[in-house]
């Protein structure tokens, strides 16, 4: 089996190269057709690997491949353990990518680059193949640095837009934020386990929940809660959580392809599947799950709140990826492992669906994403239209669609669970369903439903993008329909064996199970849940005032015009990075060079010393006048000195 | 005639002597005979010492510093003479050539 | 007070009037038979000390040759003595405050108890015949004849660097010089010329 | 193959290469001349990889010859697995640099070649030199040529740099000329050997480490005294700063490896504070100075003194290891290693960057930031090697400079949780002046007409800068031979230095 899943990674890593180093040579056909290629095979091997590891039922794999380095007792080696948490993972990503990979040919048809493009995601999906197929910390680490550069690589793929590039720094800076944490957290691990194996860890884990580590001098913390919180920190840079969410929108500054693969689907989930797979460590310290809880609750709830001011097509999905992911981050929060992996998987599915129909969007609109300049494209794009119907409804879960499933499950979780914050959490998720109705079924209207506000010329060639745009949008719609039907097997099931293990006092989902009686009971049962009711009550409201009465929109902005304008500056956060981090990092910089560097050690020290003794022996140049008496005059006053110094001071035998 | 009244008297020649340098420091031909004093000064004690010491190395010594003496004298006044011939003036305020 | 004393007492006072003159006056001329003066009276203070040859030496080497010397340079450079006298007494408080506070000191020295009378064996009176060149004489040639030899090589160094710094050799004065003359090579001296044989005419020898 | 004096033909062939190159400067064209010899040092020097026996911790291919007898001083060379990474470390950049001079050096390119490979010859000799008399002629030695370089072919600044440089490190080594005849009155013989087995009190110990420290401090260069480093790479000629940044740094860490440890462990022990405290000010403090330059060499020149403070952190991190993990060094090879792999990776990205600035400034004759833009745009192949060296600089996994900071960063770790913190700082950090320099330089629209007027690389600068980005994929993805060849004489020095010597 092993060839197996080292052809799943490694196809797409060769798809990357060909295309990437001969992309002259073999064209923009060839470029695609290897690209594809690779990420179909590895697709192809999932599913395989699917059918031999869930259907078949055979055991998890757990061997490394490659011994990277051995020092002192630690072995960091490239090693794969391929679980059912995993396959899940593997599916979604190569199912993903592929769709994404064959829109492209759509997308980027006129981009000079389009081969570099290709070589591009291909690279991406090996990257987030080795960190999902990692089996020790190292290869993580690895895999989540290469998924950085890669998505740093594909924001600025459009090197001339100054935006781009500005954009793509500030989306590495921020994730080297959270590879600080994340890296800290390695380090804690090695310093208490003394290994970077995960098996090993897990095991040795139960024994070490009480260990205590001093970083306060004095204070003694759980050595827990500080590796949990340190990796979740991490999570948190890769999976855009509040303080570290702020390069998210600006990504958009990419072409649309990566934002579905790797905003929306692929590469923010990353942080969410890594909290899962360490639910062993998570679960033994409250403390950091109440954090991740909270963290999770607040980026749900304001990030979805900014989706509403939003007027590009793309920062709406954007803002929504970012509410869904607090969403996920809940789930995790609350232990509910499995309903965060499979909001997971429900989410990419609808959320690449919705960006690539913003795609589409865009690329019949001749690259226009203001949706106040939409309109009424009911009529020109009907599978588009169709499509992100779905995705939509999935979106703010419409009982029966995969969104359903999975988001209620948290609902429920949360409501479940007695974690510390709780409480807040469950009512901040509660507000987020009735927003993220409100703004994407918004979204909807202004795009496909309202009046047409463009002009002539847009109309005169507006027509459906290609099928290569279309079959893809299609194929994701389908699991968006379908996807929550997985639910008995996936989170109620004992799907994922051992590779999730949860404490007892925790086990939300176990309690939940307990009334649980197949999806169509879990379907009747929503219907009860306030969560529809506010779902429906969001769309409601959305279809009232963007069909029927746009002014309302108009005066609430007018009579809430603190409120709006907090969220139209985002809360201020980027301002704040702006101006406090980056300016102040150049501030201190500039100091430290000026006064530090130049003034101090160079001028006062080098420079100075060097001046000094200029000016010491300027003086002592005058002890030598000239005149023969002042020498004599010395000389006899040596003599006095020397005669009074054995006169008085001599010391006496 | 006790020892320490030449040693006295030793001494007055000598600060006799610092005080000629002190004094005329622009006549340098003033200056040697100023330095010779000191030197003679330094022979009375020394031969006082032998004196009252019994002891021939004090005479001894004040042999070998005559010859230094003399020999230093030579050389003063050559160099005093070369200086004239060069400069045609020995007053030390004019030559301060060797400046730092 | 018995004669000893009278005697250095009266040669002191020359000797410290002889000394402060040699300072103050204008004249270097003055100033140097000062200085004859001074020599002669230490002299007779060291006859006083039994110290004959040092005395005759120093009358025959100091006042002979060195205060000749100083003499005969004085006179030779003709120095403008305006120059040399202004400003004299600028320096003379700090000179006479330098002097005074040396003296002071080694009268305080002098003082102590170590020298006075009491704790000095009295000095040993020399027999008539006892000659204080005999054995000086025997001192030197025995045990210093090594820094003899030094001294005599002092002096020639003094003589030779004396000559050396005053020499100067006048322009027009032929001089031979042995060197150059040996050094001479045959060809500067003898030129070969080839040339035909010449025959005599008979004709032309007889006039 | 243990017949022949390897070290004596890895350090003696370039001087001699050089004299020759110098003697027939006239008459042939020097380049080819000096490219042999470099290649034929190179081949030679792998010659000490393949015999290199790597299980023992000993000195191997030992060379002993009696060269002053009056003072017990001999010609003694030999290498173990610190020195001998670094020795082909140098052989191979001096061939890069003899490579990368050969269009741009118009003038006197003989004497540039010259000094280059007598430069090599004393660096190699300072690596593999045993004698300390001998250790010392080399390393001031080495000093001349430098100083030549800059002080010859270097920019506007040149001779204040290249004084500046002279002086600074030349007063730093004379205190360790001090400790080096001290040592000798008490043991009685100049081999280093010796030295490290000399029993010595506390404040010999002391002051004999300090001379080092002042004379190593200065070279690797440490936080106070780094400020010579800038002015001499911003006025050094492209060749220069490469040697510069990649081998003559190197000599400081390796100086702490083979005098300060092994010779006065208790005083290092004492004194390691000191060293953590200028490591990490020298992480943070230079990082963040680094952001603001505005001359691409000197920002590089900045970076590669960060970079510098986490060799210098992982090597004294194994005394606040003894004292977390009561006296059991367990973790303080991770540092070591981290730290000796990280001045060899360190080697290579620096060099290269030092060469892509290299590159548009023979183009664009200015190293400013602000008279470029998008260069990419003209020159796609070098825009790529760029990144991937700007990539390599923070420290991107896969790359050869991850392998350095992840390992010093869990050591730190170990030893106490703030110097983690503040060494992974330089993740950010490097992060954002290496890629704030990318983006003003190589992305973006074409800045101005003379950018877009840029050639790209031709096939020369290609190899260098292939075979430099080989070798930092290569150490990134396959560090086994390095660690391995490494090992033995760390361990062994990890063992020496917990012993106290009082």
């Amino acid at each position: 089996m092993e060839t197996v899943y080292l052809a799943i990674v490694l196809a797409p890593l060769l798809g990357a190269i060909v295309a990437g180093l001969f992309g002259r040579l073999i064209g923009r056909r060839g470029a695609h057709w290897v690209t594809i290629l690779g990420v179909a095979t590895s697709f192809v091997l999932s599913l395989y690997v699917f059918k031999y590891m869930v259907i078949d039922g055979n055991p998890a794999f757990n061997g490394s491949v490659y011994t990277w380095l051995v020092t002192d007792g630690i072995r960091m080696e490239v090693g794969f353990l391929v679980d059912r948490l995993t396959t899940l993972m593997l599916l979604v990503v190569t199912f993903v990518s592929l769709m994404v990979h064959i829109y492209t040919i759509g997308y980027m048809h006129d981009d000079p680059g389009y081969q570099r493009f290709f070589s591009y995601i291909a690279l991406f999906t090996f990257a987030m193949l080795m960190l999902v197929m990692s089996n020790n910390f190292l290869q993580l680490f690895f895999g989540w640095e290469a998924v950085g550069l890669v998505s740093y690589l594909l924001i600025g793929f459009w090197y001339k837009k100054p935006t781009a590039i500005y954009a793509n720094l500030k989306a590495f800076l921020v994730n080297r934020v959270g590879d600080f944490g994340f890296l800290l957290g390695i380090a804690a691990v090695v310093l208490y386990f003394n290994t970077l194996d995960y098996a090993e860890v897990f095991s040795v884990a139960p024994s070490m929940a009480d260990a205590t580590i001093e970083i306060i001098p004095g204070v003694q913390g759980s050595a827990m809660t500080v590796i949990c919180i340190l990796l979740f920190i991490g999570a948190m840079g890769k999976s855009a959580q509040v303080p570290l969410h702020v390069w998210l929108p600006d990504s958009m500054e990419g072409p649309t392809p990566i934002s579905a693969l790797i905003h929306a689907a692929t590469m923010v989930t990353a942080g969410i599947f890594m909290v899962a797979r360490m639910s062993p460590l998570f679960e033994l310290s409250e403390t950091a799950l109440s954090f991740v809880l909270v963290i999770g609750s607040i980026t749900a709830l304001f990030m979805g709140l900014l989706g509403l001011v939003q007027n590009d097509i793309k920062r709406v999905v954007a803002y929504s990826t970012l509410s869904q992911l607090g969403y996920m981050t809940v789930a995790l929060g609350v232990s509910a492992y499995s309903a965060g992996i499979f909001h997971l998987m429900t989410h990419a599915f609808f959320k690449a669906l919705l960006f690539l129909a913003a795609g589409s969007v865009i690329i019949a609109m001749h690259h226009e994403q203001d949706i106040r300049k939409m309109g009424g494209l009911r009529r020109y794009l009907p599978v588009t239209y169709w499509t992100s119907l779905i995705g939509s409804l999935a979106l703010i879960g419409f009982p029966g669609f995969a969104g359903f499933f999975s988001k209620d499950t948290i609902i429920e979780a949360v409501y479940a669970s007695h974690i510390a914050g709780a409480g807040i959490a469950y009512v901040a998720v509660l507000i987020g369903v009735f927003v993220t109705a409100l703004y994407s079924f918004r979204m909807f209207f202004l795009v496909f439903h309202t009046e047409e506000r463009f002009d002539a010329r847009t109309r005169s060639h507006l027509h459906e993008p290609p099928a290569v745009v279309t079959v893809p949008l299609i194929l994701l719609a389908i699991p968006s329909l379908l996807a929550g039907y997985w639910i008995d097997p996936v989170v109620f099931g004992d799907y994922f064996g051992d590779a999730i293990q949860v404490a007892a006092a925790h086990d939300v989902i176990g309690h939940l199970a307990a009334d649980y009686h197949g999806a169509w009971g879990f379907i009747l049962h929503g219907l009860m849940a306030p969560a529809f009711w506010l779902a429906m009550a969001g769309l409601i409201t959305a279809w009232y005032i963007y069909t029927q009465n746009r002014a309302i929109a108009g005066r609430a902005a007018e009579r809430f015009r603190g409120l709006y304008r907090v969220l139209q500056n985002k809360y201020g956060f980027d301002r704040f990075n702006e101006v406090f981090f980056a300016g102040g990092a150049r501030g201190t910089g500039w100091t430290l060079w000026k006064l530090g560097d130049v003034l101090i050690i160079d001028g006062l020290l080098v420079n100075g010393s060097a001046r000094l003794v200029g000016w010491l022996s300027g003086i002592v140049r005058h002890v030598q006048s000239g005149y023969l008496y002042h020498y004599a005059f010395s000389m006899i006053i040596g003599l006095l000195l020397l005669l009074s110094w054995f006169v008085w001071f001599a010391p006496t035998q | 005639m006790v020892l320490a009244d030449f040693l006295i008297l030793g001494a007055v020649l000598f600060g006799l002597s610092v005080a000629g340098i002190f004094i005329n420091r622009k006549n340098v031909i003033i200056l040697l005979m100023a330095i010779e004093l000191m030197l003679l000064a330094v022979n009375m004690n020394f031969i006082a010492f032998s004196h009252f010491l019994g002891d021939i190395s004090g005479q001894v010594f004040v042999f070998f510093i005559l010859t230094v003496a003399a020999a230093e004298s030579a050389i003063g006044l050559a160099i005093l003479v070369v200086l004239f011939r060069n400069r045609h003036t020995i007053n030390v305020e004019e030559l301060d050539s060797m400046k730092g | 007070m018995s004669f000893e004393r009278l005697v250095f007492y009266t040669f002191a006072a020359i000797l410290v009037y002889a000394a402060t003159r040699v300072i103050t006056v204008r004249n270097p001329v003055h100033a140097a038979l000062h200085l004859v003066l001074a020599f002669f009276t230490c002299a007779g203070l060291w006859l006083l000390l039994e110290a004959e040859f040092l005395a005759i030496t120093l009358v025959l080497v100091y006042v002979g040759a060195v205060m000749v010397l100083f003499l005969f340079v004085v006179m030779m450079l003709d120095i403008n003595l305006a120059s040399l006298k202004a400003g004299f007494v600028r320096y003379l408080p700090v000179g006479a405050t330098v002097a005074a506070l040396m003296l002071l000191e080694m009268i305080l020295v002098l003082k102590s108890k170590g020298f006075d009378a009491a704790s000095m064996p009295p000095p040993v009176r020399h027999a008539a015949d006892y000659s204080n060149t005999r054995e000086l004489g025997s001192v030197l040639y025995t045990d210093y004849v090594y820094p003899f030899e030094i001294a005599a090589v002092i002096l020639v160094v003094a003589i030779i660097a004396a000559i050396a710094l005053t020499l100067r050799k006048r322009g027009e004065s032929k001089m031979q010089n042995p060197a150059e003359q040996v050094k001479v090579r045959r060809e500067d001296r003898v030129r070969l010329v080839k040339m035909a044989a010449e025959t005599r005419k008979p004709a032309e020898s007889e006039d | 193959m243990s017949g022949l004096p390897l070290l004596s033909f890895v350090v003696w062939l370039p001087i001699l290469g050089g004299l020759l190159v110098l003697a027939l400067s006239e008459r042939v064209n020097p380049r080819p001349v000096a490219l042999a010899v470099a290649m034929i040092t190179f081949l030679v020097s792998l010659l000490l990889y393949t015999g290199f026996d790597q299980t023992t911790a000993a000195m191997q291919f030992q060379e002993k010859l009696s060269w002053i007898p009056g003072f017990n001083v001999f010609y003694h060379l030999g290498v173990d697995g610190i020195a001998m990474p670094l020795i082909i470390l140098t052989t191979f950049t001096t061939v890069l640099v003899v490579l990368a001079g050969w269009e741009v050096i118009k003038e006197r390119p003989a004497q540039y070649l010259a000094a280059f490979l007598i430069m090599e010859g004393l660096m190699n000799g300072v690596f593999s030199a045993l004698d300390a008399v001998l250790f010392y002629v080399f390393w001031e030695g080495m000093l001349i040529p430098m100083f030549l370089i800059i002080g010859v072919w270097g920019g506007p600044r040149r001779v204040y740099a290249t004084i500046k440089f002279f002086l600074y490190t030349f007063l730093g080594s004379v205190f360790m000329l001090v400790a080096l005849i001290y040592m000798y009155t008490q043991s009685g013989s100049f081999s280093i050997l010796d030295f490290h087995t000399l029993k010595l009190g506390m404040t010999e110990q002391i002051l004999i480490f300090l001379a080092f420290l002042l004379a190593f401090a200065v070279k690797v260069p440490m936080w106070p005294v780094h400020t010579w480093l800038p002015d001499a790479h911003v006025e050094a000629p492209t060749g220069g700063s490469v040697i510069l940044a990649a081998i003559m740094l190197k000599i400081g860490g390796y100086g702490f490896l083979r005098f300060s440890l092994p010779i006065a462990p208790d005083a290092s022990h004492e004194l390691d504070w000191l060293i953590i405290f200028m490591s990490l000010t020298a992480v943070v403090y230079i990082g963040f100075v680094a952001l603001v330059q505005q001359d691409m060499k000197k920002l590089i020149a900045y970076s590669s003194i960060a970079h510098m403070g986490f060799v210098t952190l992982g090597i004294f991190l194994v005394f606040p290891l003894m004292d977390a993990n009561a006296g059991s060094t367990q973790g303080a090879l991770l540092g070591m290693q981290g730290g000796m792999i990280q001045m060899i990776s360190h080697g290579f990205i620096s060099g290269a960057l030092f060469l892509c600035v290299g590159v548009l400034y023979d183009r664009m004759h200015s190293r400013q930031i602000d008279d470029y833009g998008g260069v990419v745009n003209t020159m796609p192949v070098f825009a790529a090697f760029m990144v991937l060296f700007a990539m390599a600089n923070s420290g991107l996994p896969g790359t050869s400079g991850f392998v350095g900071e992840f390992l010093v960063v869990i050591a730190s770790f170990k030893a106490n949780v703030w110097f983690a913190v503040l060494a992974s700082t330089t993740l950010i950090l490097g992060a954002a002046y290496s890629l704030w320099l990318v983006k003003r330089v190589v992305f973006g629209d074409i800045g101005n007409a003379r950018v877009a007027q840029l050639h790209d690389i031709n096939g020369r600068e290609a190899l260098i800068l292939g075979s430099l980005a080989f070798v930092v994929l290569l150490f990134g993805l396959w560090p086994a031979p390095l660690v391995d060849v490494m090992q033995s004489s760390l361990e062994n020095l990890v063992a020496h230095v917990a012993v106290s010597k009082l």
